[in-house]
């Protein structure tokens, strides 16, 4: 065929010698993610068990609860897609995981970039709704009209950040945009050089992690009338697993945005916690938006702030 | 052998004849078309006492004749214009024909049209009633007294004498149109004599001011003396009457308020030739005047405007047009509307053009008319007739195709050429008729192909189509006039070159003086 | 006695010149015709023919393939076995346009061509022409394919004309054929006018709905075919000429205020068949009221008949840098930011336009409306990337629509309805179908692996690196609407509570299966090896004079961050290969359950409710957005006929005076006013 | 004597007739009556034809009658006005014609009354309802019905499979 012959090979020969390193890539990131993942999540419980003046869950309590929802007899599926549908929720976000650029690994970070990073998140999104759809419950179902209709909330202004901050570095890739920051040191971070974008970031971050104040589509206070209804099981287990790469995900593309990166694991782990822990912390004290209400308020003042964060960037 | 033929016409067309059979060929027999038909429609009553079959044919015979003699005079004499003198007086005393290629193929279409859409052919004749055979001699002499009137018109050469064939082509259709003795067609046929016979008026004013200035009514003679007597706004004021007056019968907008009505209630074969042959040569008439004697931009102006407002006014009537016939009516305004606009443009394009939208015409219109004989309810009750008759139907989608001009039709192509000519001519005159052209189609294609989808539609039960009589030959004249307009499509590039030549010819000033006076006119006077 | 018809014939068609080739085959037949008694004529007949077939130049090959597809249509369209025969006489055009090898080699000029009154009409097919043959010849492919089985039959069996659907489709992809090798003004206007007529045809063939759609569609179409010609006149009248050089020359020539009117008659004219805004409103109701499969074609590549044409004048005649320059006057705004804020709306207003949909065709083709702007997006962007990714989306697209349609078909050829809130739990029933449909609304929704996330993508980078960023959010808030309709659609048919009446339904049949698991499977590729698609939108880019993209096998290679589909599929398989090891890899067995044993807080589900969450389906969404659908084109639209009914009214008054002659005694007063 | 002041008045006169025929045939509403003013237009029209042949102080144009070589007036006008007057009364006659019928078939000459009858039996032959009740208004329904041949025939083996 004439198209082969014109195809461009230059590309594939650069991969070439160092897929065995990739491999190993692709197999370590969504490890070091899982448990970063899990101490995320245990410091999230941590803080608000604090907050309400409870001691909270032990140390190993977060992976706990995944071996037990895994190991547990009654494991009622409602068929093929049912399951898929968790597999896509975990799938996508291990993609995403190894699309981040973190110390030391960030050759496959090289191939994604900011859009298709984004555009793999909605990956799970699209597959929990799918395996929701599948369980036949008007409940799962009104909780998945919920949830996108929250995304459709919070991307707005992730979109509007996620242009000014690719405008900004001149570039899609984030390792460039990492090294563009730490090449300048902390006056040349993301949150220095545009904070009005960072503050919608931080926004945006909140609504994506369905966390407090912005959990009512994931509902998992009354989890009779939100998604998870059928979910039992591993099926919640996955669920549990997808929330470890979630947090990951949203603390890792915030901290290479607008926190200059990881220069090593140390810096890079503690930027990740306070970025995770400092929204939430304020957040707790917020009483629960409606879905509508959750729509209003991120067409309003993060889009407003990050519009404003647009303006200043490109002046 | 000498055949004697004093004929004593009615209104002063003196005409004494000496026939000679074995010249038959020559130039001199492109009379006979004229004088023929007039004969034989003073013949049909006293024929129709002694044989009713005689007179039912002797129509269609004389038809049949004129159409061959004029065909025969084409092939012998050639493409060059000739003129003839009635009982040699010769112009600019006597009466004169002019026959170049316009006129006669225009005389030759009166000839066949007239035939292919005479009243009593292909009617069954079980079918007609007692009253009706009493009429059918009176309906017929009226339709060879149109015929010969349209062919005088086509090739008379003197403005009286147009105005003459005018007046007895008008008398004929008031009858044509009531002739079945309905009380509506007769109250159209009122009003539009009113129209019509005010128009002569306003016609017969102009005409004795062209008297009054150039002290001649010959149409070479007022060509050659035009320049020099008819430059002022006298002269264009005569032309605004004669447009008035010729304008009436060519279905130009202000004077059309008949149309509609006439249409409505005349029998489909009347509208017709009404609205494919008659309109056309009045148009005719009119293009006669502008190339010949109105050289000045201001008549062509005039033309011009007029065409667009029945362009617009027409299109659009007929998108609200509830039934067949007046549907037809109202698109036919629009239509001459647009032969106006085309003829309204300069030289050789805008004869062209004309001729080509003109004739286009006249068959597609023709044909549609004939169908609307059979549907001729109004257009909800059309839901389902393409089951009955698909070729109709389809016939039907053609016309409207070529109608809204889709290449590769011929109706594309002309459009084409019209629009060509007016952004050659780029005066803001010109854009806003060009625009006023496509908006036009654009509302033609909609209230077209409503009808077209709404014959495919299925029927709606309670609004069964009540069927007229099965019109085989109306259905098959369309499917004829059909034929030609994708035979045309297809040899589109000679057929537009053999346009050329006569719309060359046409607009030729010059060889029509000096056709109608072999020797300058210097030398007489 | 032989020859007369022959040159009444040759007198008929003088302004047909006809290839060198076509003498030879006339030849072959007047030989034949005097040998037909000899009966071992005919194998030579036929391998003569056959030669003539090879020999003659490629593009009249394809015209001619095509017109012989018509014609062969027409004349047996009635048999049962026609469906089979299109597939196949589609299958010979695809061959001959992969013959013509116009994509990488040089442009190639039609030998056939029309002389009509000193104008002469001639085709010529080049990179563009077949990157559009091809997705034209591809959908008349798998529709015809897809039409060949158990659908026709259904079709003929409620007293449809087979026939007629064949020839409308056969003479879609002619006029299409035509009308992207068109080489002059008046061609390309013939092909036009063809493609508006045949896709009238084809949405009016069912008649109802479909008719008065059509209807519609057609004042639309006229009225867009009006502005062109109008385009034309003016374009002749500066330039002299029909040519397409005279035109470029003309082009360049030309004043502002004279290309602000072109491009004001050209845009208006093309956009009506792409259906911008505001002429969009006549699109979904003819695409999702055209019978099934006719539906299937439209809605893959109708609609890019007017990309086509804003392709060929605007970005490749008038050319994106002289719209820049043209300012729209008391405004920041040039006419490319214009016609892209109209691209960007026609993104957002027709996507959540679709979202209100509750019939699963008007909301794929509500869609199709929106999509047609992420390409002219793209092409306004005009860098690279941009240009790229807005005809990579024609392809993407087509493939991606066409495989949504045919699986919405597949159900209604089932179950009978496409009414989304009347569906449910199909995924048991139908899984293939479900299958096709879930890789279509991927590809959709613009999500990777899917071929749509690819265009998207470049459309996305080039706004970002053009500095567009209202454009940019416009684009992905259109893209998350996609997410949300699509959801409901996929939601609405195949998951959730699957209804009594559904329980026997069986998987579509095959004849309509394969068709669409091919194109799944082409969605899927496209989406994992971009390469080969973007190596045609290269060639079309070199062509038309834009920058050409930087492409790979995977994607696009840019230092400023670049796109390689294979990494990206292959870490997402990845993912999914994780993803599934913590879920079937650990833990106790599932066991299946009955749907109906589910939550139902504390009730006994029976197979009489219908526990399905489907009308309505954004309540909260549309809680807060719902006072926004202001239906303000429909008014407009409505308006505007309003306003035609009062000005024919006005006209028909005229007509209908007591007084006969008012207005001819009016109108020689006037005359003779302003002439004396 | 003024020689303009009678030709002018002539002229004008004619002009008049016409104009005055012309508003006549305008402003009447019976039939009649607009015929008569037409007639009055027509002679105006003729007056004004035969009006260009005048030459002032000339005489008959009739061989033998008066002085040789006296000037003569045009004789081309007479003959000209003599057919125009012909066919005026030809029209008038058939006019009357048809007047006479229409007013044995409907009794009246009220040309608003027989239009409107005229429109009604147009419309009553056509099918079509009159004007003024409204077509119905474009309903907005909830979702357009699946076309027949979509649809599942339940007579039919639901489980078929197809090739």
């Amino acid at each position: 065929m004439d198209w082969l012959s014109a195809v461009n090979l230059d590309g594939l020969a650069a991969v070439d010698f160092r897929w065995l390193g990739l491999v190993l890539e692709l197999i370590l990131m969504p490890l070091i993610a899982f448990v970063v993942g899990l101490g995320l999540v245990l410091m999230l419980r941590k803080i608000a068990a604090r907050l309400q003046r409870r001691v909270g869950p032990p140390l190993s309590q977060p992976l706990w609860d995944i071996i037990k929802l895994h190991a547990k007899e009654t494991q009622t599926s409602h068929g093929l897609i049912h399951e898929i549908g968790i597999v896509m929720a975990i799938g996508g976000y291990v993609a995403a995981v190894t699309l981040l650029p973190v110390p030391g690994m960030n050759g496959l970070a090289q191939q994604g970039g900011l859009i298709a990073l984004l555009y793999m998140t909605m990956i799970p999104s699209l597959g929990l709704a799918l395996g929701v759809g599948q369980c036949a419950n008007p409940n799962g179902s009104i909780g998945i009209s919920r949830a996108l209709t929250a995304m459709l909330a919070y991307d707005v202004p992730l979109v509007i950040v996620i242009f000014g901050v690719a405008f900004h570095f001149g570039s899609l890739n984030l390792v460039h945009m990492i090294a563009a920051q730490q090449a300048g040191g902390i006056a040349s971070w993301g949150i220095v050089q545009m904070p009005l974008l960072a503050l919608a970031g931080l926004f945006a971050l909140q609504g994506m992690l369905g966390k407090q104040p912005f959990e009512i589509y994931v509902a998992p206070a009354e989890i009779a009338t939100g998604p998870m209804v059928e979910m039992g099981g591993k099926f919640l287990g996955g669920l549990f697993v997808m929330q470890c790469f979630q947090l990951y995900t949203a603390g890792v593309l915030y901290v290479t945005l607008f926190l200059g990166g990881g220069e090593h694991w140390l810096t890079f782990l503690f930027k990740v916690f306070v970025v995770t822990a400092i929204p939430m912390t304020i957040a707790m004290v917020f009483p629960r938006y409606r879905t509508e209400d959750m729509v209003r308020l991120f067409w309003k003042w993060p889009t407003m702030i990050g519009l404003l964060g647009i303006a200043f960037v490109m002046n | 052998m000498t055949l004697e033929l004093p004929v004593d016409l009615l209104f002063g067309l003196n005409l004494d004849l000496n026939l000679d059979l074995t010249r038959v060929m020559t130039a001199n027999a492109i009379v006979l078309p004229v004088v023929l038909p007039l004969l034989a429609a003073f013949l049909m009553q006293p024929l129709a006492q002694v044989s009713r079959l005689l007179a039912r044919l002797l129509g269609p015979l004389v038809l049949t004749l004129g159409a061959w003699i004029i065909l025969n005079t084409w092939l012998e004499v050639g493409p060059a214009p000739f003129s003839v003198a009635i009982g040699g007086f010769a112009a600019p005393l006597g009466i004169v024909f002019y026959a170049d290629q316009l006129a006669l193929l225009f005389a030759l279409a009166v000839q066949v049209f007239t035939l292919l859409f005479w009243p009593g052919l292909g009617v069954v004749a079980k079918a007609e009633a007692a009253a009706d055979r009493q009429r059918a001699p009176r309906r017929d002499a009226l339709a060879l007294l149109l015929a010969s009137a349209a062919t005088g018109l086509a090739l008379s050469g003197d403005l009286f004498n147009i105005f003459v064939f005018y007046e007895l082509a008008a008398v004929a259709s008031f009858g044509l149109v009531c002739a079945d003795d309905s009380g509506r067609a007769r109250i159209a046929t009122l009003r539009y004599l009113f129209i019509s016979a005010f128009g002569s008026v306003l016609a017969l004013v102009g005409i004795a001011i062209l008297y009054l200035q150039t002290g001649t009514l010959n149409l070479a003679q007022l060509a050659q003396v035009a320049p020099e007597t008819l430059q002022g706004p006298i002269g264009l004021a005569a032309f605004a009457l004669l447009l008035i007056g010729f304008g009436v019968k060519a279905e130009l907008f202000p004077l059309n308020a008949w149309v509609p009505e006439v249409y409505a209630t005349a029998p489909a074969r009347v509208s017709a030739l009404l609205a494919g042959l008659i309109s056309k040569l009045a148009i005719l008439v009119i293009v006669r005047l502008l190339i010949l004697v109105f050289q000045q931009p201001e008549a062509s102006q005039l033309l011009l405007v007029l065409g667009v407002l029945g362009v617009l006014t027409g299109e659009f009537s007929a998108w609200r047009a509830q039934d067949f016939p007046r549907l037809l009516a109202f698109s036919s305004i629009g239509q001459l509307g647009l032969v106006a606009i085309a003829f309204s443009i300069d030289g050789t394009t805008g004869l062209l053009a004309g001729t080509a939208v003109a004739l286009h015409h006249l068959i597609v219109k023709s044909a549609l008319f004939g169908l609307a004989n059979r549907w001729s309810g109004g257009l909800d009750a059309l839901a389902g007739a393409a089951k009955g008759a698909p070729r109709a139907a389809g016939l039907f989608v053609l016309f409207a195709l070529s109608l809204i001009g889709v290449p590769p039709l011929w109706g594309f192509w002309i459009k084409l050429l019209i629009m060509v000519g007016l952004v050659q001519g780029g005066a803001p005159l010109d854009l806003l008729a060009l625009g006023a052209i496509l908006l036009a189609t654009a509302v033609e294609a909609h209230y077209l192909f409503r009808v077209a989808l709404r014959l495919y539609q299925p029927p709606v039960p309670d609004r069964a189509l009540r069927l007229a009589p099965p019109a085989r030959w109306d259905t098959g004249v369309a499917y004829l006039l059909g034929a030609c307009l994708v035979v045309i499509s297809v040899a589109i590039t000679p057929t537009t070159e053999a346009l050329r030549v006569l719309a060359q010819q046409t607009g030729d000033v010059l060889l029509y003086i000096d056709t109608v006076f072999p020797q300058p006119l210097a030398d007489k006077e | 006695m032989a020859t007369s018809p022959t040159t009444v014939m040759d007198q008929l068609l003088t302004g047909l010149h006809l290839p060198d080739g076509l003498d030879a085959f006339a030849g072959v037949i007047r030989e034949s015709l005097a040998q037909v008694t000899n009966s071992a004529s005919w194998t030579r007949y036929g391998r003569q023919s056959l030669e003539w077939l090879i020999g003659m130049n490629p593009v009249d090959r394809l015209f001619m393939l095509s017109a012989l597809t018509l014609l062969l249509m027409l004349l047996l369209g009635r048999l049962r076995s026609a469906g089979v025969l299109a597939v196949l006489l589609y299958g010979a055009q695809f061959a001959a346009l992969l013959s013509t090898d116009t994509l990488f080699g040089a442009p190639l000029a039609a030998e056939v061509r029309i002389t009509v009154a000193d104008q002469s009409l001639h085709w010529s097919y080049d990179a563009l022409s077949w990157f559009f043959a091809m997705l034209t010849i591809g959908a008349g492919f798998v529709t015809a394919w897809y039409a060949a089985g158990s659908w026709m039959r259904r079709y003929r069996e409620a007293g449809r004309s087979a026939r007629a659907f064949h020839v409308a489709l056969a003479l879609n992809c002619f006029g299409m054929l035509l009308l992207i090798g068109s080489a002059d003004l008046l061609s390309l206007f013939l092909g036009w006018e063809l493609v508006s007529w045949a896709s009238f045809l084809l949405m009016a063939l069912v008649g109802g709905l479909g008719a008065q759609a059509a209807l519609k569609y057609l004042a639309y179409a006229i009225s867009g075919a009006m502005l062109i010609l109008g385009a034309i006149a003016l374009l002749y009248s500066v330039g002299g000429s029909f040519e397409y050089d005279a035109v470029v020359a003309a082009i360049r020539g030309m004043t502002d205020a004279q290309v602000w009117t072109l491009l004001l008659l050209l845009g208006g004219g093309f956009a009506v068949k792409l259906a911008l805004l505001p002429f969009h409103l006549w699109q979904a109701a003819a695409y999702a009221e055209a019978p099934g499969a006719g539906s299937v074609f439209l809605g893959a590549i109708s609609a890019r008949m007017g990309l086509f044409g804003i392709i060929v004048f605007i970005v490749g005649m008038i050319g994106v840098s002289r719209l820049m320059t043209l300012e729209i006057p008391y405004t920041f705004m040039s006419s490319r930011e214009l016609i892209a804020w109209i691209a960007a709306l026609t993104i957002i207003v027709p996507t959540y336009t679709a979202l209100q949909q509750h019939d699963a065709r008007y909301l794929l083709a509500w869609h199709g409306i929106g999509q047609g702007g992420y390409m002219l997006l793209g092409l306004m962007v005009g860098d690279a990337v941009g240009s790229a990714g807005g005809l990579l989306h024609c392809f993407n697209y087509a493939i991606t629509q066409a495989a949504l349609l045919m699986a919405v078909f597949a159900v209604v050829h089932r179950t009978g309805t496409a009414d989304l809130n009347q569906l449910g739990g199909l995924v048991t029933r139908m899984p293939l179908t479900f299958l096709v449909l879930l890789f279509g609304i991927i590809s959709l929704a613009g999500l990777p692996p899917m071929a749509g996330f690819v265009s998207k993508w470049m459309v996305y980078r080039s706004l970002i690196t053009e500095g567009m960023p209202l454009l940019f959010v416009t684009a992905v808030v259109g893209t998350l609407g996609t997410i949300l309709s699509v959801y409901k659609l996929i939601h609405n048919i195949f998951l959730g509570q699957l209804r009594v009446e559904h329980q026997e339904v069986a998987e579509a049949p095959l004849s309509m299966l394969i068709p669409m698991l091919g194109l799944s499977a082409l969605i899927f590729l496209a989406g994992f090896i971009p390469g080969p698609a973007l190596s045609w939108v290269a060639q079309v880019q070199g062509q038309l004079g834009l920058p050409v993209v930087p492409w790979v096998l995977g994607g696009i290679v840019d230092p400023r961050g670049g796109l390689d589909m294979i990494w990206l599929v292959g870490i997402l398989m990845a993912g999914f290969g994780v993803g599934a090891l913590v879920f079937y890899g650990f833990g106790g067995r599932s066991r299946r359950v009955h749907q109906l044993d589910n939550y139902a807080g504390g009730h006994f589900l029976t197979a009489d409710v219908h526990y399905q969450y489907s009308d309505n389906f954004y309540a909260g969404l549309m809680h807060l957005i719902g006072p926004w659908y202001r239906g303000a084109f429909r008014w407009l639209e409505r308006s505007l006929a309003a306003t035609l009914d009062l000005v024919s009214f006005g006209a028909e008054g005229l007509y209908r005076l007591a007084q006969p002659t008012l207005l001819m005694l009016a109108a020689a007063v006037a005359m003779l006013a302003w002439v004396l | 004597m003024i020689p303009w002041s009678l030709e002018t008045v002539s002229y004008a006169g004619a002009i008049g007739l016409v104009v005055i025929g012309g508003l006549g045939l305008v402003i009447c509403n019976h039939l009649f009556r607009m015929l008569l003013a037409l007639a009055m237009a027509e002679s105006g029209a003729n007056l004004l034809l035969v009006l260009t042949g005048f030459r002032d102080g000339a005489i008959a144009p009739i061989i033998g009658y008066g002085p040789a070589g006296a000037p003569l007036v045009d004789p081309l006008p007479q003959v000209l006005v003599l057919t125009a007057i012909v066919i005026g009364v030809g029209v008038q006659a058939l006019a009357v014609a048809v007047l006479v019928r229409v007013y044995r078939s409907y009794g009246t000459l009220d040309m608003r009354d027989l239009r409107r009858r005229m429109e009604g039996e147009i419309a009553a032959a056509a099918g079509i309802a009159a004007p003024g009740s409204a077509q119905a208004p474009l309903g907005q329904r909830p979702l357009p019905p699946v076309p027949d041949y979509e649809l599942v025939r339940r007579s039919a083996p639901v489980r078929e499979r197809g090739a």
